[in-house]
């Protein structure tokens, strides 16, 4: 299979994680789609790993990884938080700061 | 010797800066220290003349350069004098009557509780006065005249808790203001043209010729009109003449040195000076004796329809004055009688205008000379002084104002053609009002029925003669207005006196000189006579009749004030207004309206930042695209 | 499935072993240490000892790492020796060390304003910093009150920041785009952690924590993608090799043959990276997180957070335009000049109707992205020595400016709505004067090192050619001055409300912190040349 | 290398700080302490200015007693100092104006006495209210003499833009007896106007002074040293593109054309001066807006001759209107000070004409003008600030009859009246005659119209006179007391100043001649020739 068809696949789910953070409510659901968007380019970087012919994209793939996790830990606790004190986890109740 | 020539202007400077800085404690002995000081330059001058006569006719021109005064590249001025014949004859007549002037205040101001600074003030004008006809350059003599100005200001708005004298003194600085510009450019122009203004360079001197003869008759006729508007503000001559009457709010004795000595005749003595520039500007000169024979025939109606005595004589000034500027105008025949009048004017219009104050003085400073009536019996110094000068100056044979007048009129017909008897039939006309005038005044004030008023108080006035300080003053003028003229026409001593200065030319008249004394002699009787029919034969209403239109428009200075304020004083504060209102809503209105330009996108913008994260992503994931469009498009073009 | 194997074992024999230069990367590494003894000495100590040690150890971390910056420059490095460290992913050269030292020292001050104990009330009979109690206690509820009686205390805040300062060391010396974006990610992650974790207002503080981690996520997100695009294009992300890939210097593979046809996957990767970087910057249209953030956090850290962020961003982005981009100058000056007039002019226009203060300095902050942004695209000498001044004379004005705010107080905690601090200038004349300066500088007078910086920049760019921005700067100074100088008049010229917020008189802590601020204003703007030498003489950036 | 112009500058720096440091307290001991202390300053200040007028020699070089040091390398600025013919007369202006001024402001920063204050008097605030004017005042003049003195571009600027901010303070801060509960609304807009108004136009020279780096750095002069770069610019060794050079002398211009103020960027001036005290508003006037206009001749002429000439008919347009539409608005005025403000935006008129008439006579008449102004409208400002501190009003509707029950004060408000409307005899005339001389040899018809302007002023002058001082006396004034011995100590110098160098001005013109010469050489331009100059018949002696 032409690989560069991952590289479309890879566009694709950026597309979608880019568009799920724009629409969705849910900080969890717009987490989870920025976390869509880092796999798309893990998916790309492999990709082109296998082009190059040369393994840092795939070392920076795990790379990636370990840093998702460390934002999941971040992340999670703040909206955890977030949900403790406002009972909901919609980003849109959050705008007591604004202009 | 000539060292005494600063000393004339020091002597009067010096008392009035000691008067003004000294305080108090000089209150009771100014006036006699301000007086002597004035008398002091008097005979500062006397003793110059001495010198000068005692010098060939070539020689009598002194020069004295005190300091550099302004020098830039280019541009010299300095602070020097020149005195000569013209300049001497001034300053005797400056300082010789205005120490009469100083002599006759102290009586007159002896209960003005401000009197020091009142002869303060006096020195100051003779100051400024003397440094005007003795500077040796244009800017000099600007600064004497500008210095002259501010005197009259001072002195004019004395009684300055009248608003009428604050308006008045206002009036007379702004209108000679206008003047003063002339003068102003008039200067520019020289230095544009020759590099200079200093008069020896400039005009030349007797046998020498300046470096006007080199320019262009029209330059030259530029520099003259810009003289004649100097000229015609300080001298009060049409259009420029609206200060003199309403400058009879000052005190008496200001009004007759203001009339008499100083300030009006300025513009006769810059015109004479400048004798070498209006000679090569023939259309120059025709102005001014268009401007002359107007003010005659203007101040004269004036002079008829003025129920206030000091405004009345205030319009025969007017009118006198324009006699010596259309002397003046008529070139070398006519400047050393255009002189020769301004000092005999200068004698009998002083002893007038003291005659006057003498009569307020007694009357509870009333002016209304509808209110007089039968005085001679009860100041009869004053009827005996006044009346001399009154006959001096309807030309009465043998008097000074008879010598002198007879003589423009002869140079007015001497002009030749057309424009001579035109501007012969004007001065003859003018002689008639002026005899009909006068002799209105001396019958209201001095004969008839007593017509007077109790003051605003409820005061009966009770008319005495006045104090011998104000006696004196009268008495010597009366001298000089009866024997002036027959002295100066003696052998033409005048004309011989001035002539090396000013230059002489006598005329082609049509007339003979006697023809010419005689038909004076009668337009004068004519006038003497109406006056005496109108004023002299019936009793005189209290109240004024309503009058001609003529008369009417004349007892408003024929609407001098009108049309000024319809043409210049309405339009400029409307134009103030409207550019107060630009100011604050125009140009700060633009500054403002662009501040709250940026203050309303700077609130609309903020809407952007609407507090939802969503939203936010939004922006940025739109600036990630426009970042990318860019960046490609960057390439592609 | 073989050749992928195939590929990775091709070169399974030539993996080096690692080479580590242990000195040369003794900053970032004593300040990592420090912060994993913090990290002990939180889970290990009493809680009475926690605050006292935590100061110290932070201190002391960063007092090492500036002294081993300090030994590192004196040996030269930075200005006539550079390396490359760690296999090439750390640069060791001018702009970093600068930098490097610049963040340290921030990090000092910061770090004395984090450990103010005397302006907040004391609770429990404790003294209190601006930190929240209990971080996972709900906000209001009994859990909390519970925690502030106890005088509980977020000690944590210290290594967390010490973490972040770590991240930011290594983000302007990061020389692949791996290490930018683990660097990256190592400086923001405590940053979302820390806004937090305010005493007061709880809830704008977790809204500004979820918003920063939300938004800034979604620009890490892009940053990576450009990285892969980047990737996908030279075959490496060593900011060298991409640099000689565009410029055709690379020895051509088959790989490279086919992907550098497709300019695309460069151009994009390209404006990709720029986004994440400029969202760091605060530059618009990225800049929308900046006011809330700064409104919302606890304000040491806000005022850390702007200075130092703003110093490693630039760093990075510096090194990635001057370093791998310099060949595609002509495609990103054009949109970098774009992005620095909207941003110089949406931050000045948008401060002027601010009210809080806090928001207010935010917009500022994006303003001065936008000048030194100006600098940036100068690329020549003068325009990196210029940044590098801006850098530093901006970052202490601004946390002396925060420090500032920290001690204008009410009830409710600091009074930041600018309507209370009208009249201050009449109850607390020396302060309000600080703070007066501060803004002064931040406009740009002469005398204050906010002058120097600007006149440094817009030189830079004047000299690059960027003259239509050097007036445009000019005229949104003119702008941005009128809203400094209303607060002047605020403070000056209004009366005093009534029952308005009072001074706190602080400790020596954050009496030290503004007096820092205060010398260094001063100093960078009237006797400058010490450090423009400094910043001018750097090395430029290796390769 | 002697000190003497650094110590000039210096002496009120330190006497600022000094003054700013002494103890504060609301008694009057500590309050006079103060003012005697400044005054002092003042003082030593005007004596050493003294030494540098007698110092300079008149024939000797263009810049004298010459002093440099090295203070930012990297933009090639040196703190030089530097005083020639124009510089050395301001500076004796400064030198004897501001003792005046802080004569004539004695009180004026008691707080129960001046405007600005709050009402408790033990405030901080009023403690040191005293200390804090007095203070400011200093500061300005050695800003303002370093402006007058500097030959570096680059340390013109800074001090240029930095008296904005001590002049702020002063306008903001303190104002006279006679506002309202408006007033320290109209006051706190007054200063922000001026500030803005002047900082913006600092901003934009600023981009001139960056643009004037740039393009002589390119040809290898990359210093601020103005004798080297006007000395290029002559010699041909620095060539600016005629565009360049345009853009440049506007930028330098604008910010000039807004402090002097010229028409249309003058609407800041009547504020300022209008709701500051009245030594403020002869400090603004009088002495920092002469910064503007002395600017105009160093700067403007000196670096960029060409486009000066380009200009000039321009200028002097605007500087036509400007005389005409001060004289107007001051004529339509209600306020006594404002109307001295559209006064002085009158005079400035004729000052900026002066320099762009390009003559000799039209330079040196300038310059005098500047000085005469200055010492003419302190007159006039400082007298009326007596009036105002005794009845509380600014209108002139609320006075009348003053002359009557204050002789004295009448007398020197009338001596300051003529003085402005430049009566012969008195200093202002022999300036405005040289401007309206040397105009008119160039420009026949400006001159001409802008001699309309001396009848206006005496139409402005009189009527304010008339109004205030003159007619029945007002119940409002009735009991005012008339000049204190303090109030005669300022005024007699001014008016001595006033007649001497209008009878005398021979020692300044001595002093300013060459450097005019100078100045006008730069731009290549000499004198019109008149057309029959004198000199060819000497005295007559030819036939």
């Amino acid at each position: 299979m032409n690989p560069v068809n991952y590289l479309y696949l890879a566009g694709l789910l950026f597309t979608i994680g880019a568009s799920g953070v724009l629409i969705r409510r849910n900080a969890i659901v717009l987490f989870m789609c920025v976390e869509l968007m880092l796999n798309a380019s893990n998916l790309a970087l492999v990709t082109f790993s296998r082009l190059h012919g040369n393994l840092d994209g795939q070392i920076i793939a795990f790379f990636t990884m370990v840093v998702a996790a460390a934002e999941v830990v971040v992340g999670l606790a703040i909206i955890v938080s977030i949900f403790r004190t406002r009972h909901s986890a919609s980003v849109d109740d959050s705008n007591l700061m604004k202009l | 010797m000539n060292s005494l020539i600063p000393l004339l202007v020091a002597a009067p400077l010096a008392g009035a800066a000691l008067l003004l800085l000294g305080g108090r404690r000089l209150d009771r002995f100014g006036h006699w220290l301000a007086t002597a000081f004035a008398a002091l330059s008097f005979a500062f001058g006397l003793a110059l003349l001495a010198s000068m006569l005692g010098r060939e006719t070539a020689e009598r021109q002194v020069d004295v350069n005190l300091f550099s005064w302004i020098p830039v590249n280019g541009f010299q001025a300095d602070v020097g004098f020149q005195l000569d014949q013209l300049s001497i004859t001034f300053v005797l007549l400056i300082t010789g009557v205005g120490t009469l002037i100083h002599l006759y205040s102290v009586g007159y101001m002896a209960h003005d509780e401000r009197r020091r600074r009142f002869f303060a003030y006096l020195n100051l004008f003779l100051a400024a006065m003397l440094l005007l006809v003795l500077a040796d350059n244009y800017l000099l003599l600007y600064v004497g005249w500008e210095g002259v100005g501010l005197a009259s200001y001072l002195l004019i708005g004395f009684w300055q808790h009248k608003p009428s004298a604050a308006t008045a003194a206002k009036k007379a600085f702004l209108v000679n203001r206008v003047g003063d510009m002339g003068l102003s450019i008039a200067i520019m122009l020289m230095f544009a043209e020759f590099g200079s203004f200093a008069f020896g360079p400039l005009l030349g001197s007797e046998g020498t010729a300046g470096a006007v003869g080199q320019a262009s008759e029209g330059k030259l006729t530029a520099i003259g009109l810009m003289l004649l508007l100097a000229a015609c503000g300080k001298s009060a001559q049409v259009p420029l003449q609206s200060w003199l009457g309403d400058a009879m709010e000052g005190p008496t004795p200001v009004s007759a040195l203001i009339h008499a000595a100083t300030m009006v005749t300025a513009g006769v003595y810059l015109i004479t000076r400048s004798a070498s520039i209006f000679n090569l500007a023939p259309d120059a000169q025709t102005t001014v004796v268009v401007v002359g024979a107007v003010t005659l025939i203007f101040g004269a109606i004036v002079g008829c329809a003025k129920d206030d005595i000091k405004k009345a004589l205030a319009g025969s000034t007017m009118s006198q004055i324009g006699y010596m500027i259309l002397a003046a105008g008529l070139g070398p025949i006519g400047y050393v009688y255009a002189i020769m009048h301004l000092v005999t004017h200068g004698f009998f219009k002083a002893g007038l205008f003291l005659g006057a104050g003498s009569v307020m003085h007694g009357m509870n400073d009333e002016v209304n000379m509808r209110h007089y009536g039968g005085l001679r019996k009860y100041m009869p110094v004053t009827f005996v002084t006044f009346g001399l000068g009154y006959l001096a100056i309807i030309g009465f044979p043998g008097l000074s104002g008879f010598f002198s007048k007879d003589k423009i009129i002869e140079a007015a017909f001497a002009k030749g053609g057309t424009e001579g008897w035109i501007l012969g039939g004007v001065t003859l006309l003018g002689a008639a009002i002026t005899a009909f005038y006068m002799t209105r005044v001396m019958l209201l004030t001095f004969f008839g029925e007593k017509r007077w008023q109790p003051d605003a108080e409820g005061h009966e006035p009770h008319p005495h003669e006045s104090p011998s300080t104000m006696k004196i003053p009268m008495i010597v003028l009366a001298f000089g207005s009866v024997f002036a003229g027959g002295l100066f026409t003696l052998n033409s001593s005048f004309l011989h006196w001035l002539e090396p200065v000013t230059g002489h030319a006598e005329g082609d008249s049509p007339l003979s000189p006697l023809t010419v004394t005689l038909i004076t002699t009668l337009c004068m009787v004519a006038g003497v006579a109406v006056s005496y029919l109108m004023y002299g034969r019936s009793p005189v209403p209290v109240v004024p009749p309503v009058g001609s239109a003529l008369t009417r428009a004349a007892r408003r200075d024929l609407l001098q004030d009108d049309f000024n304020h319809a043409v210049l004083v309405r339009p400029g504060s409307a134009l103030a207004a409207a550019l107060v209102y630009f100011d604050s809503r125009g140009l700060d209105g633009f500054v403002n309206g662009l501040a709250a330009t940026i203050g309303g996108v700077s609130s609309r913008l903020r809407r952007i930042q609407n507090g939802y994260v969503r939203s936010y992503a939004l922006s940025m994931f739109g600036g990630t695209l426009v970042l990318v469009a860019t960046t490609l498009l960057m390439r592609s073009v | 499935m073989s050749h992928w194997l195939a590929a990775a074992g091709g070169n399974s024999a030539s993996i080096p072993a690692p080479h580590v230069e242990y000195g040369q990367l003794s900053p970032m590494l004593v300040v990592f240490g420090a912060a994993v003894a913090g990290i002990l000495a939180e889970a290990f100590l009493p809680r009475r000892a926690r605050y006292w040690s935590q100061v110290t150890i932070a201190l002391l971390g960063l007092a090492g790492a500036f002294t081993a910056v300090i030994v590192l420059a004196s040996q030269g490095y930075g200005s006539t020796r550079v390396d490359l460290l760690a296999m090439g992913a750390v640069a060791l050269d001018g702009p970093a060390l600068f930098l490097q030292g610049v963040i340290l020292l921030v990090a000092v001050v910061a770090v004395l304003t984090y450990a103010e104990r005397k302006v907040e009330p004391k609770a429990g009979g404790v003294p209190v910093d601006a930190f929240v109690a209990q971080a996972a206690a709900t906000p209001g509820g009994e859990q909390e009150r519970a925690a502030v009686r106890a005088g509980f205390a977020s000690t944590e805040v210290f290594p967390l920041t010490m973490f972040a300062v770590g991240g930011m060391l290594l983000f302007p010396a990061a020389n692949d785009l791996l290490t930018m974006f683990v660097a990256l990610e190592v400086f923001s992650l405590p940053l979302y952690l820390l806004c937090a974790l305010a005493r007061r207002r709880r809830l704008l503080s977790q809204e500004a924590a979820v918003k920063y981690f939300l938004l800034g996520a979604f620009a890490s997100a892009f940053f990576l993608f450009g990285t892969a695009l980047l990737y996908g294009y030279a075959g490496s992300v060593r900011l060298g090799d991409i640099a000689d890939v565009i410029s055709g210097e690379a020895p051509a593979t088959q790989a490279l043959l086919s992907t550098t046809q497709n300019d695309a996957l460069l151009l994009i990767g390209l404006a990709l990276l720029s986004v994440g970087l400029l969202f760091k910057v605060g530059a618009v249209p990225f800049h929308s997180w900046t006011p809330d953030v700064y409104q919302g956090a606890p304000t040491p850290v806000t005022g850390f957070m702007a200075a130092a962020t703003k110093v490693a961003a630039f760093g990075a982005l510096m090194r990635l335009f001057y370093v791998a981009f310099p060949g595609l100058r002509w495609d990103w000056r054009p949109v970098m000049w774009g992005v620095a007039i909207l941003t110089m002019v949406v931050g000045a226009v948008l401060a002027v109707t601010q009210q809080d203060v806090k928001r207010l300095l935010a917009y500022s902050s994006i303003a001065h992205a936008g000048f030194i942004l100006t600098g940036v695209i100068a690329t020549n000498k003068q325009g990196l020595g210029a940044v590098l001044f801006y850098l530093l004379a901006y970052s202490f004005v601004t946390l002396g400016a925060f420090a500032v705010v920290t001690l204008v107080r009410d009830s409710r905690g600091e009074a930041t709505h600018l309507s209370s601090w009208a009249g201050l200038g009449r109850r607390s004349p020396l302060l309000a004067a600080v703070f007066a300066l501060f803004l002064l500088a931040f406009a740009g007078i002469p005398l204050t090192s906010g002058f120097t910086g600007k006149f440094a920049v817009f030189q830079a760019a004047a000299a690059g050619g960027a003259t239509p921005l050097v007036i445009i700067g000019v005229l949104s100074s003119a702008v941005a001055a009128f809203f400094y100088i209303r607060v002047i008049v605020l403070m000056f010229f209004s009366d005093p409300q009534p029952g308005g917020p009072t001074v706190a008189v602080p400790s020596a802590f954050t009496a030290t912190a503004i007096g820092v601020g205060v010398l260094v204003t001063l100093g960078l703007g009237l006797l400058p040349q010490y450090f423009l030498d400094l910043a001018s003489k750097v090395s430029p950036f290796v390769r | 290398m002697s000190y003497l112009l650094t110590a000039t500058c210096a002496v009120p720096a330190a006497g600022a700080v000094l003054t700013a440091a002494l103890p504060a307290g609301t008694d009057d001991g500590r309050r006079r302490v103060t003012k005697i202390v400044a005054l002092a300053v003042s003082l030593a200040t005007l004596a050493l200015a003294a030494l540098v007028a007698v110092r300079f020699e008149p024939g000797g070089a263009r810049y004298q007693l010459t002093e440099s040091y090295s203070w930012i390398r990297s933009f090639g600025i040196t703190f030089s100092l530097g005083a020639d013919g124009i510089g050395t007369v301001l500076v004796l202006l400064t030198a004897v104006l501001v003792p005046v001024v802080l004569l004539a402001s004695w009180h004026d920063a008691d707080p129960e006495r001046g405007a600005g204050g709050t009402a408790d008097p033990a405030t901080f605030e009023n403690r040191r209210r005293t200390q804090a004017f007095f203070a400011l005042i200093l500061a300005v003049e050695a800003m303002v003499l370093v402006s007058f003195l500097a030959t570096d571009v680059f340390v013109f600027y800074v001090f240029f833009e930095a008296m904005l901010i001590p002049m702020y303070f002063l306008i903001g801060g303190f104002g006279d007896r006679a506002g309202g509960p408006e007033s320290a609304r109209q006051r706190s807009y007054a200063a922000v106007k001026f500030l803005l108004y002047n900082l913006l136009g600092g901003l934009v020279m600023l981009a001139a002074v960056i643009g004037l780096y740039v393009i002589a750095q390119d040809q290898g002069f990359a210093t601020f040293d103005l004798p080297t770069l006007t000395g290029a610019v002559a010699d041909g060794k620095l060539v600016v593109n005629p565009t360049a050079e345009k853009a440049l002398f506007l930028g330098f211009f604008f910010a000039f054309a807004v402090k002097a103020p010229l028409w249309p960027l003058h609407t800041w001036l009547p504020n300022a001066m209008g709701e500051s005290t009245a030594g403020t508003a002869v400090l603004i006037t009088a002495v920092v807006d002469k910064v503007g206009t002395f600017a105009m001749l160093r700067f403007c002429l000196g670096l960029f001759p060409d486009a000066s000439k380009t200009f000039a008919p321009a200028i002097l347009v605007l500087s036509l209107i400007g005389i005409m539409y001060g004289a107007l608005l001051a004529v339509g005025q209600k306020d006594i000070k404002r109307l001295i403000a559209y006064a002085s935006i009158s005079h400035f008129g004729f000052i900026i004409m002066g320099i762009f008439a390009m003559t000799s006579q039209g330079q040196s008449g300038a310059t005098l003008y500047m000085v005469n102004h200055g010492i003419s409208t302190a007159a006039l400002m400082l007298v009326a600030g007596f009036l105002i501190s005794r009845r509380g009003s600014r209108l002139i509707a609320d006075y009348g009859g003053v002359q009557k029950v204050a002789p004295v004060l009448a007398g020197s408000f009338l001596i300051g009246g003529l003085a402005t409307l430049s009566l012969p005899g008195l200093a202002p005339f022999v300036s405005e005659f040289l401007v309206l001389v040397g105009t008119f040899t160039r420009y026949p018809v400006i001159g001409i119209i802008a001699t309309f302007g001396i009848v206006l002023a005496a139409l402005y002058v009189l009527v304010l006179y008339q109004r205030t001082m003159t007619g029945p006396v007002k119940d409002s004034v009735r009991g005012m007391h008339d000049l204190k011995v303090r109030e005669l100590a300022v005024v007699a110098p001014l008016v001595a100043l006033t007649i001497l160098l209008g009878v005398y001005p021979k020692p300044l013109t001595d002093i300013v001649n060459p450097a005019v010469d100078a100045t006008l050489s730069q731009v290549h331009e000499t004198d019109p020739a008149p057309a029959h100059p004198v000199a060819a018949t000497p005295g007559g002696e030819q036939k």
